[in-house]
């Protein structure tokens, strides 16, 4: 058996223009800014990390409770609290960069304007290496309908980054949907240059004893290892109508699930809700994933992907 | 004589270590409470009074998330080197109710220490009296502080609480630290019958001029009252709170509490920024 | 305490015109045919059962494997494998009418005239409560649109059905949709008369060993606890924009999670996958609703649907 | 001889039972394989050789589905009165290494007996020689069925094949029984070097005429392979099929094989119309 450091193995993939060390991210909102897991997690060696969506200003987030614990899985409620864009760029990118760290800016915004004005804002930035647009969000402009939910709207302001920005464009779909082929294709038209598939699916619990929902904000995001079957599905469904890369997301918690969307066509992974409750868990699958392409005689992770074979 | 306000632990901060630890001893101190006891150094040499660890709960992700839990006691060797550390734990849910099924011998993994602990007066300042008002499981972070009051020199006394005399905490503890205690439990089984300030309110009132500090940590109402008490009486108050917590390293934005912040509020993280608060500067509502 | 059988309680539903002896029923291919669990619960006790989905045709079902494992859930690919509805009738109705248990029958078709065609041999049949529509189908006439997923498409299912059977009509509602309040609208347009929310969400899963479908069929339905949150979402949906009868189903597992059903305005519920794995639980679930509803001092199960309180 | 095949169980269909036991032994046998042995006579006193339970593993709703497990041997007590009945489990993923993870006094909840068992002839037909051919933990269910061949006068005979020698099982039961044992390893390090059949079919050519039976469990191929042997040789045979299940009572339609049905085939479900089915019915691909 080789070791896990086997250098033999290439693991580097190519998400477009963006070449990341490994497949293995971590996603958006479930690693802070990095610095949260510095003291367990050598930064440097993830193949990038996505920090929590960024807005134009200061956010506030929801009431608490924001979080509830489900089978295999969680809701979340945070409300896309965060420090917002400018405290973003002055005290915490420039410690990510000197340390080499590869940086994806997720980023949101109420209204097609908020979204460019963040993108701007971040276009010259030194030291981040692409832009992840979570779209998950109610268009205040248009009666709150979701920017995720409609293939228009996905394709408008996915067009309007693009042109605000030169970084690369990740655009993060939404799984509430009835076909995500077609938000897939929607964002491509746009100009995406990647996808990332899903973010959270909608859910709630209720506190029987109060009669209340469990969530201050009553609905949540349910995340975990509960949505993974969901996940990987979605990730079929969108590889089928696009060669864009696209970045596997939901419900990881060990290198069996990174492999399996791999296999269906994920060109990269994004670990999230287990950095929670198994921090350390990026970084080994790191190790585990070159020791089994050394085990399975692979040179290069690259072609495992998209490897799913016919019954 | 405290830093100021929001400004974090004193201590330098530690490394925080994810570690398997061996449950060497699971003791019940009451049907609902018991004292889990960890070995490893590695946490327990490098903690303070207050900081808390996340941990598993003995499934296999099931329940997903670890619980928080303060440290409860550091156990240390022959020598006095920190060996280990224990928990004292009370079933709510769950979570508790597995791990008061654990074995000796099984593994817990542990993240740890984390959060800020009880900011205690830098050493070589003026002894003064501090005052640990507690009520159920929230006992769990005060022996350990007593220890480092003590240490120091300072006065201690503490003020515990509880439903009913069987689940009142930690009085041994303070017995043994030769700290004297006074009890109050709502049902008046024993000592005070009613809440534990019906205790702390006339000894501050009985108390000679000098300075004090008090620290609570306990339901939220009873933690609500003390700073009450203390406001009134103008002394200085740390509390410790409890919120749902996914990681407790500052990551996920669950366990946030509104803290004063200019004219206005923000939400703080109770793992990152906390557990332990002046409580002047929550805002209680 | 009061005792489980405190006959002050009371626990009868109605669903519509259809009387329930509680609010407990069984989901669609989760119980068979009743008898397979008949040594284990007293079919009788329960609110009623919900056969396997009926076709005009026997139907052979899916290639193996048809079920994996996941977190908390499981993806199934049964290829709706029934007897069809004549033996239907003739072997298994009898002798449920006989012991006076309460059954509901599921259908599905390929076409709308499939499904006509099962609610029309359906319709005289004694001992029959209620007809449940599974739309979660495609439609082989038009290029395989899953009946569920198009308003328009449930709409004319629903209407066609009613127009043919005197019997109750309930209709399933599949979660793989945008907006679930949608269809629900849709179905009450075609004349529903209570709606079931909701049937598996679509997933898959990888061998990884053999980079195949863990499912011969490549999707399933995921099912069971891990589903839960979304379930209760959906049936919050259903419930802001109607007030048919609604029968919540995902993911229960407890008494906890009918209460949080009930609360959110579930009128009844239907135990699917956990008849798997606990076959008593529906019979013991009517025990211990029985008792606590008598321990908070309510002597109506229906005073507890819809009192979901706002934060 | 036999009943018509497919015809089921020919006892009278015992009630199921689902019951909380307690374990009283885990035994290993090899570092992947173990024995449970649960407490309670209400399985045990109804069971049939061939029939099956399904099992908790011991996390609470983690792994969500139940394991099925052939019923392995009967305990008794010194009266004979059935007091229990074992398990034999080979470590093949989280569940089955879950399962070994149990301590004497934990509660398994166990659904059974299931499905058919072998048919055995009636009391009274003429004796007949039985041979009995498994591979791996397809062993299990066979002591059980050899005991009551055994019990009516009938001559039988075990061919064990694994694929090292670590991993045969049963071979001590037979022997305790006075079952003549023949074994076969894929790797040689035991027996006849080879497959199970390497030895069946040596000994078919060899024994003289007169009435025989086969049976066998084991992974697949194996059992296809046994059926080819025991075609040409015009024996009858009964076979004992796994299949993923989630309910063992015949309602979720996951479990389903290929039977011959008129001219052409239809799915029947192992946990029901089987996990013994007569090897002719049995549609082999
Ligand atoms: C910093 C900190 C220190 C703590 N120290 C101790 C201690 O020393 N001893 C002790 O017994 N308890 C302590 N607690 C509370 C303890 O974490 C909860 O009682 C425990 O998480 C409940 O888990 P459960 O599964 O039994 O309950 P459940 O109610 O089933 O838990 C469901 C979810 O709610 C969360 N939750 C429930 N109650 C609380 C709570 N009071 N605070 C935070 N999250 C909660 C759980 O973590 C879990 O995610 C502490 C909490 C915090 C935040
Ligand atoms: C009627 C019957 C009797 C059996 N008797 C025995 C026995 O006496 N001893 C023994 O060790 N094993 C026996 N098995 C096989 C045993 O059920 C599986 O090895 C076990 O379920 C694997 O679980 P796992 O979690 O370790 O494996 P995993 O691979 O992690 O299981 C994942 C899923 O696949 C299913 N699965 C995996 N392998 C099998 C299999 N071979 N057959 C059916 N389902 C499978 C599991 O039940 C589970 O749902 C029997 C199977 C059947 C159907
Ligand atoms: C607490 C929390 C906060 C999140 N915040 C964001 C966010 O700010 N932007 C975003 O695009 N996704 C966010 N997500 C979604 C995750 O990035 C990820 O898509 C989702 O959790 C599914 O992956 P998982 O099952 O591995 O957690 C958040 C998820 C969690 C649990
Ligand atoms: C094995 C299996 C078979 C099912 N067959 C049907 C069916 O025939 N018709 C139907 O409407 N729903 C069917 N369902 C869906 C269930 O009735 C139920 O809606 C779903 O499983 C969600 O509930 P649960 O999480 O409690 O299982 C099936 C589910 C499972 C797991
Ligand atoms: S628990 Fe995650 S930020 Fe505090
Ligand atoms: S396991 Fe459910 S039908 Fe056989």
């Amino acid at each position: 058996m080789r070791s896990a450091s086997d250098s033999s193995v290439s693991l580097a993939v190519d998400i477009g223009s963006v070449r990341l060390r490994n497949p293995i991210l971590v996603a958006s909102g479930t690693f802070g800014y990095g610095s949260e897991f510095a003291d367990l997690v050598d930064l440097n060696r993830l193949g990038g990390i996505v920090v929590k969506g960024l807005s134009l200003h200061v956010e506030v987030g929801n009431n608490p409770p924001r979080i509830a614990e489900t089978s295999s899985g969680m809701l979340n409620s945070i409300g896309l609290q965060n420090v917002g864009v400018e405290a973003f760029l002055t005290e915490k990118l420039p410690s990510l960069r000197r340390q080499g760290v590869c940086v994806v800016a997720n980023i949101w915004g109420r209204s097609v304007e908020e979204y460019v004005g963040v993108a701007e804002r971040l276009d010259g930035a030194e030291g981040l290496a692409a832009l992840e647009l979570n779209i998950s969000c109610p268009n205040i402009k248009q009666g709150g309908i979701n920017f995720g939910k409609d293939p228009e709207l996905t394709e408008r302001v996915t067009a309007a980054v693009k042109a605000a920005s030169s970084l690369p464009l990740w655009v993060k779909l939404s799984p509430n949907v009835t076909e995500i082929s077609e938000l897939a294709v929607a964002a491509e038209a746009g100009g995406a240059d990647a996808l990332s598939v899903i973010n959270t699916l909608r859910g709630m619990t209720v506190d029987v004893t109060s009669r209340l929902p469990t969530l201050a904000s009553t609905f949540g995001g349910l995340s975990g290892p509960a949505i993974f079957p969901v996940a990987l599905y979605m990730v079929h469904e969108v590889r089928r109508v696009t060669s864009l890369p696209v970045l596997g997301i939901g419900g990881i918690d060990s290198l069996d699930r990174v492999l399996q969307f791999l296999i269906v066509g994920a060109n990269a992974v994004q670990v999230g809700t287990a950095n929670f409750y198994d921090p350390t868990l990026s970084a080994r699958l790191i190790d585990e994933l070159a020791e089994w392409c050394g085990d399975e005689g692979l040179d290069d992770v690259n072609e495992l992907v998209g490897t799913l074979g016919v019954r | 004589m405290l830093p100021p306000p929001g400004a974090g632990a004193i201590l330098p901060s530690m490394p925080i270590h994810d570690l398997p630890l061996v449950l060497r001893q699971l003791r019940h101190v009451s049907s609902q409470q018991f004292v889990l006891e960890l070995e490893g150094p590695e946490i327990a040499a490098e903690c303070s009074p207050g900081q808390f660890v996340m941990t598993t709960v003995g499934g296999d992700g099931d329940p997903l998330l670890r619980r928080p839990m303060a440290i409860y006691r550091v156990l240390r060797d022959e020598n006095g080197d920190a060996t280990g550390f224990s928990m004292l734990v009370e079933v709510v849910g769950r979570g508790t109710a597995m791990l008061q099924q654990r074995q000796p011998g099984d593994v817990l993994n542990v993240l740890g220490p984390l959060g800020t602990s009880f900011r205690i007066p830098e050493p070589g300042t003026p002894a003064a009296e501090h005052l640990l008002v507690m009520g159920g499981v929230g006992s769990a972070p005060f022996p350990l502080l007593a220890e480092d009051l003590l240490r120091q020199g300072h006065s201690v006394r503490a003020f515990v609480g509880a439903r009913t005399a069987d689940l009142l905490l930690c009085v041994d503890d303070f017995k043994e630290l030769g700290v004297p205690v006074e009890v109050s439990t709502d049902d008046g089984t024993r000592g005070h019958h009613g809440f534990v300030t019906g205790i702390l309110e006339p000894y501050l009132m009985g108390r000679e001029e000098g300075p004090a500090v008090l620290y609570a940590c306990g339901p939220l109402p009873m933690m609500h009252a003390v700073h009450a008490v203390a406001t009134a009486a103008g002394l200085p108050l740390q509390v410790s709170f409890e919120a749902p917590m996914a990681c407790g390293l500052g990551a996920c934005l669950s366990c946030v509490i509104k803290l004063r912040d200019g004219d206005g509020w923000s939400y703080r993280r109770v793992c990152q920024e906390g557990p332990v608060f002046d409580s002047r500067e929550v805002v209680w509502e």
